[in-house]
């Protein structure tokens, strides 16, 4: 069970960690930049809301200072992304699903509407909640196996990992914005601002995709 | 942009793209390029080609047609 | 590859059109010809083209771009006998471009599209429970190998029919005028593609015939084995035709009950898997 | 599965964060969940610390950063939320802390000795020295000349472990930034709590 994704095509090592690319990573390593491209590239949309009991509908706008701060917290997701799903190493693995974590608060923290704000705080709660087994999870593969690298630990003749950690693993990517933990996610969804609220859903995806490769490989 | 520029930027568009994705498919038959390469080529023309083709042939050069403006 | 790709987009259309065929026949409608999506597709490239006002444009043209790219690369991978798990991406990517489609015009029905797009996230589970199913038994996710698995031990379908079952799931998920197609139901006019108009839909049925395509393709390479061209195309109007009684025999769920089905389903899948691993 | 001090260990962190779980799955109130969300964040701290060796230091200080990070964002969104922004702070307003020559002997006397231990604890200590200064002693110049210098030394470490990357053979070099440029932003970054505590009406 070595090659889930692939055989890896390049290797790139900063010192002891080994970020690597098999086509399954670098597939999702370019969807998150050609995503991170739309948000720099593309002005948010301006969304049309119906006012109900009545024929009129009118168009939301969005500040510029908003969209700055928006637009900046959406780049910073999208590297994020790019980071975890190019990281060889456990332990960055779960410090870039919890700077997404992050980032998916701060890309709706800016709307000025209650919903979206209530939403976005109970959902950073869970994905704060969540770093609690990711972290959990590194630090025990790196007691039980004395390696954080996902290639020394996948290479035959590694000790194995235990079942507990890739749990805790899966637990807490779930934890970031993934069935059944998403229902605090599909409010923020109201928010206008198309390119950066899609990094928000496509954030989650990518780190789940991500982590069931890590969990096959451990 | 007038429309007839635009017309032509779809052509040239789709042409570009075909032509990238029937060389690349080409060399990868003729076993000079790997076929990942091939993939990846089609992976960004074949979108291009399409939506390319059918912008060239959907535009109109002369002018448009009255709009209905209703009843 | 050029050859496979537009085959695989007519061949896909020509099987959704089958598909609205069955449908109408089991509901004694006459029914459009099976060649109406082909037809549909080059009429709406035909159409006066522009990108609303309202709509970020940047974003309203590239989803279209992805949506037919993705597409691409899952068959490249299928063609190639590469990974499972990159086509499985791409699948689960595919609900970012419904996602995409929806918010990117600003409109508020294929906002709503859009959106529940994403809240039938559990959808997504009964694939893996399938991969995870495979990956038990040949030890590998790369298509060629579960091939040759087959090859030596027989189909995967009579060894794990509940993983067979749970992407027989995946892909009627994905099936118009299904029972979980709530992303394009009636009420929100298109849903997600009620905005998209002219070559955008047109570039969205490429998307949509090459989609079907490569998933029946998946599908049967991983379930079945190996097996003619032309038994693989015969396969492939099979489980359309099964497809299509499922779909014309369930009424569209509500979006509420169907996360509820979906979330059950996902559920019973997980106990499943979990049964396999600890028997194994 | 053997029983060992590392099983044990992990037994009760877990049984802490279950506890911590559970609380936070009874609390209603929102800025109660948050604070127990920080508690329950500190098993997770515990797990890595219970690895036991120096590589555990290294790993929770990046846990602890971006802990910290989420748990700044959510405060923020929490008083955005429930609209308190712009609600006046008091500083310390006792007339002996002000005027006592040992709220100066105090601090210079940390901060010389946190410069002596430098790097990360140095920085620590040397930054309670300041925030016990600035706390006493109302502090009304430019905040963004302190958060200049906490950004510049950053830099620093940043910059002395690229050169632990890509150049060990300068490795004394690298290792005298990093200490003091970790020693700088720490003094720097945790001062300004002390500036923040109090700002004139």
């Amino acid at each position: 069970m070595n090659e889930i994704g692939g055989i890896p095509l390049f290797y790139l090592e900063f010192g002891d960690i080994v970020a690597y690319f098999s086509p399954f990573t670098l597939a999702l390593f370019l969807l998150a930049l050609v995503f991170s491209v739309f948000v720099i590239v593309s002005r948010p949309e301006r969304q049309i809301d119906i006012a109900f009991g009545a024929d009129a509908f009118f168009a939301k706008d969005i500040s510029l200072a908003e969209l700055r701060f928006r637009r900046f917290m959406a780049i910073a997701c999208g590297l994020a992304c790019m980071g975890a799903m190019v990281t060889g190493d456990v332990f960055d693995f779960t410090l870039f699903v919890s700077l997404v974590g992050i980032c998916n608060v701060g890309i709706v923290a800016a709307v000025k509407n209650h919903h979206v704000q209530d939403a976005a705080y109970q959902y950073g709660l869970v994905a704060l909640a969540g770093t609690v087994p990711l972290f959990s999870a590194a630090a025990i593969v790196v007691t039980t196996t004395g390696s954080l690298s996902m290639l020394e630990l996948a290479s035959p003749g590694a000790p194995a990992v235990p079942l507990i950690a890739r749990a805790l693993l899966v637990l807490g990517v779930m934890g970031e914005g993934m069935a059944p933990f998403y229902a605090a996610k599909a409010e923020m969804f109201r928010a206008p601002g198309a390119p950066y609220v899609i990094m928000c859903s496509l954030s989650s995806l990518l780190i789940f995709l991500r982590v069931t490769e890590v969990v096959l490989l451990l | 942009m007038t429309p007839a520029t635009q017309k032509s930027r779809a052509l040239a568009i789709a042409v570009v793209s075909a032509l990238a994705g029937i060389t690349a498919t080409a060399l990868t038959l003729a076993g000079a390029l790997p076929p990942h390469a091939d993939a990846a080529v089609l992976v960004i023309a074949f979108p291009a080609f399409v939506l390319g083709l059918y912008l060239y042939w959907m535009a109109r050069e002369g002018e448009a047609d009255i709009p209905f403006v209703g009843y | 590859m050029i050859a496979e790709l537009l085959f695989g987009t007519f061949f896909g259309l020509l099987l959704l059109g089958i598909h609205r065929k069955v449908i109408a026949r089991i509901q004694r409608r006459p029914g459009p010809p099976v060649w109406q999506e082909i037809l549909h597709m080059l009429k709406f490239s035909f159409k006066t083209t522009w990108v609303p006002a309202t709509a970020s444009a940047a974003l309203f043209v590239g989803v279209v771009l992805v949506a037919i790219g993705i597409w691409t690369a899952a068959l490249a991978v299928v063609l190639s006998g590469g990974s499972l798990l990159i086509v499985f991406a791409v699948y689960m990517l595919h609900k970012i471009v419904e996602h995409g489609f929806g918010l990117s015009s600003g409109s508020p029905y294929g906002k709503f599209g859009g959106v529940r797009s994403v809240i039938s996230a559990a959808s997504e589970i009964p694939l893996f429970v399938s991969v995870a199913g495979i990956a038990l038994f040949t030890r590998s996710l790369i298509i060629s190998d579960i091939v040759a698995y087959q090859e030596v031990h027989g189909p995967l379908l009579l060894t794990v029919p509940l993983a067979g079952l749970a992407m027989y799931l995946v892909l009627l998920s994905k099936m118009p005028f299904g029972p979980f197609s709530i992303v394009e139901s009636k009420e929100l006019v298109s849903g997600y593609k009620t905005e998209h108009f002219g070559v955008w839909r047109a570039g969205l049925e490429v998307c949509n015939g090459l989609k079907t395509y490569v998933l029946l393709t998946t599908f049967l390479l991983v379930f079945v084995g190996t097996m003619p061209f032309l038994f693989l195309l015969v396969g492939m109007l099979v489980l359309v035709v099964s497809l299509s009684f499922v779909c014309a025999l369930c009424p569209m769920l509500s979006p509420y009950d169907s996360v509820t089905v979906q979330t059950i389903i996902a559920g019973l899948m997980l106990a499943y898997v979990s049964i396999l691993v600890v028997v194994s | 599965m053997a029983w060992n001090e590392y099983s044990f260990g992990l037994l009760v962190v877990f049984l802490a964060a279950l506890v911590g779980f559970l609380a936070l799955a009874r609390e209603r109130d929102d800025l109660h969940k948050l604070l127990l969300v920080d508690l329950v964040e500190v098993a997770s701290i515990a797990v890595i610390a219970l690895l036991g060796t120096d590589l555990a230091e290294a790993l929770i200080l990046p846990g602890l950063v971006v802990g910290i990070a989420e748990l700044l964002a959510l405060s923020q969104l929490f008083i955005a939320k429930e609209g308190i922004a712009g609600v006046p702070a008091r500083g310390l307003n006792i007339e002996v802390v002000q005027k006592s020559p040992a709220t100066v002997i105090i601090p210079g006397f940390l901060v010389v000795y946190g410069i002596i231990l430098s790097g990360f604890t140095g920085g620590g200590v040397a930054a309670l020295g300041l925030v016990f200064y600035f706390m006493s002693h109302r502090f009304l110049g430019d905040f963004h000349v302190l958060e200049l210098a906490s950004g510049i030394s950053w830099a620093l470490w940043v910059a002395a472990f690229f050169v632990f990357m890509f150049a060990p053979e300068f490795w004394f070099l690298a290792l005298m930034g990093a200490a003091v440029g970790i020693l700088l932003k720490v003094i720097t970054k945790i001062s300004l709590v002390g500036v923040m505590w109090g700002e004139p009406q």
